[in-house]
């Protein structure tokens, strides 16, 4: 009973420190956007309270306030969309993997027109680490499949045993040469991605055949 | 007239006010300083009567300028003007001896009432932050 | 060691789920205003736009837009505030218990000029309910004394063994007389927190010879 508690604990331990793992990331991101944000919605208020003042007396200097002001809200906006959008990649990785799968999948479809096919077998939960690498990857490769490949189809399988996660993406487009110089950091940083977790990743291509990313991780407890 | 000294680490803030406050009959802006420090050394050569002061600044925050200011020169007033209403931030800054408190995007009139108010000698509060203290 | 490491991970668990949960919510209030804020920066670069493009033509319209683009520089702002507010307030408790220890002295010093002799002698990281109690006991004390010491030295001590954690605050001002009815919460509210952990708390203080408060905390691992 001792040693089944310990289980039981060991678990909720690994799985509640991935979600704080996974919510503190979020937060800092959070955070710090609302600091620069602040600042930026303060110096508008300011620029455009200024050109308030001038507006009537020297609408040459009201102008070139406005204009300042115009330029924070620009800012200010950015700085929005871009924590809402690293808020929404984070928040998917929580999510159990099919559903974040499943969601990229979704947008895929509605860029290019494809469904792609998805087959997935797991067992248990994944860990943040695992299933945060896991959606990265699928999510670097259909955009690399938007992007170049021209393809009709595209299939994204996945199975689980106790030790050990697979996932494919395979896709019937036009490929490439993997042994020609690029200049992206796509794939670099998928397969840097599948090292740091002691993982696998292969990639096989050639002109006119398709590509295809295998990935294996992995699932011990260590 | 009442000689003001702007301490903001964001040059558009003072460049803003200083272009709103100089247009007032009574109001001078004498100078800007980009941080607490700095503030310091404009209050003993510009003499001002009114010190505008942010709190988040690099190498010397407002509230511990304020408390120096207000230790060394006693006749001048400190108006602390922020851009958040955090608790502690009021709190600190009353307690370093800050004449009042203000927000950044309050309305310019009232901005304008409230340095005049202070050069008085009163204490002002944005609305809504006494309760805070 | 089965039963040991059942402790532990019971602990974790109670820890990280405290986080979690604090975490959570201040997420929750981050995404929402976010949200709310892209609609009202939007409609804020709308008017600034229409304002800028009727300054030199109709300035009078011109300035009905600019006073519309403040009000919605209003909003937003409340809402980057409130959320900031949100934020902060539990940040603290979840950094180390010296870190944020060391954040109030130096509030401290700046609002009086006195720099805390701070000493700690912890050994393993506090559970979330005792670090937030001790940092609310912290602050308070420091609220205090800078409010009515009139101290020219604070000492912070805590000391930490396998089952108990200790803490004293002591300044040298002047003192006060602890059986005199006072109106504030904050000395009240000190012993209710530490008496809801089980704890002791005493105050020895009599005017002219200072102040000292001393808390002691169970670690125990229920
Ligand atoms: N599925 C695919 N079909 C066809 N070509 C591909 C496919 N995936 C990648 N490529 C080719 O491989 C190159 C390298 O991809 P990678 O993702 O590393 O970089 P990138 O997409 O060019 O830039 P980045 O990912 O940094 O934005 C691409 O430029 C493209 O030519
Ligand atoms: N370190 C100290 N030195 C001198 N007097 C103190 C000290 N700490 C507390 N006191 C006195 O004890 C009183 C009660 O303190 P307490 O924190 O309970 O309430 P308060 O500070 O007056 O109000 P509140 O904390 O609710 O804002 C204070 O008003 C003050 O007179
Ligand atoms: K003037
Ligand atoms: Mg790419
Ligand atoms: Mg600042
Ligand atoms: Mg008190």
């Amino acid at each position: 009973r001792l040693r089944d508690r310990e289980i039981l604990y060991r678990q909720q331990v690994e799985h509640l420190t991935a979600t704080a793992a996974a919510i503190e990331e979020r937060n800092r991101i959070a955070r710090e956007i609302h600091d620069s944000l602040g600042h930026s919605l303060t110096a508008l208020n300011v620029q455009m309270q200024a050109a308030a003042t001038l507006l009537l007396t020297d609408p040459t200097q009201a102008h070139s306030f406005l204009t300042q002001a115009q330029r924070l809200g620009k800012t200010a906006m950015q700085e929005v969309r871009e924590s809402v959008r690293a808020l929404r990649t984070d928040e998917r990785t929580e999510q159990p993997f099919a559903e974040t799968i499943a969601a990229l999948a979704e947008e895929f479809r509605q860029v290019t027109g494809i469904t792609p096919n998805i087959c997935l077998r797991l067992t248990q939960p994944l860990s943040f680490s695992v299933s945060k690498t896991l959606y990265r990857i699928v999510q670097e490769t259909l955009t690399n499949i938007s992007k170049y490949a021209e393809a009709t189809q595209v299939q994204i399988h996945s199975i689980a045993t106790e030790h050990r996660i697979d996932l494919k993406i395979t896709d019937n487009g036009r490929g490439f040469n993997a042994h020609q110089q690029t200049t992206g950091f796509g794939l670099q940083g998928m397969q840097e991605r599948v090292a740091a977790l002691n993982g696998k990743f292969h990639l096989t291509t050639s002109p006119g055949s398709g590509c295809q990313i295998q990935v294996e991780l992995p699932l011990s407890l260590n | 007239m009442i000689g003001l000294l702007l301490v903001d680490d964001q040059s558009l803030i003072c460049q803003g006010l200083a272009a709103i406050l100089d247009r007032e009959d009574d109001l001078q802006v004498l100078g800007c300083a980009e941080n607490g420090r700095a503030a310091i050394s404009q209050v003993e050569s510009l003499q001002p009567d009114v010190v505008l002061m942010d709190i988040r600044m690099p190498i010397m925050t407002g509230i511990e300028a304020t408390r120096l200011i207000v230790d060394r020169f006693p006749t001048v007033k400190v108006l602390v003007l922020s851009t958040f209403d955090d608790d502690r931030d009021i709190a600190l800054s009353m307690r370093a001896g800050a004449n009042g408190y203000l927000l950044k995007d309050m309305p310019a009139p009232e901005l304008v009432g409230a340095i005049r108010l202070v050069h008085r000698g009163y204490t002002q509060m944005a609305p809504g932050l006494m309760e805070k203290l």
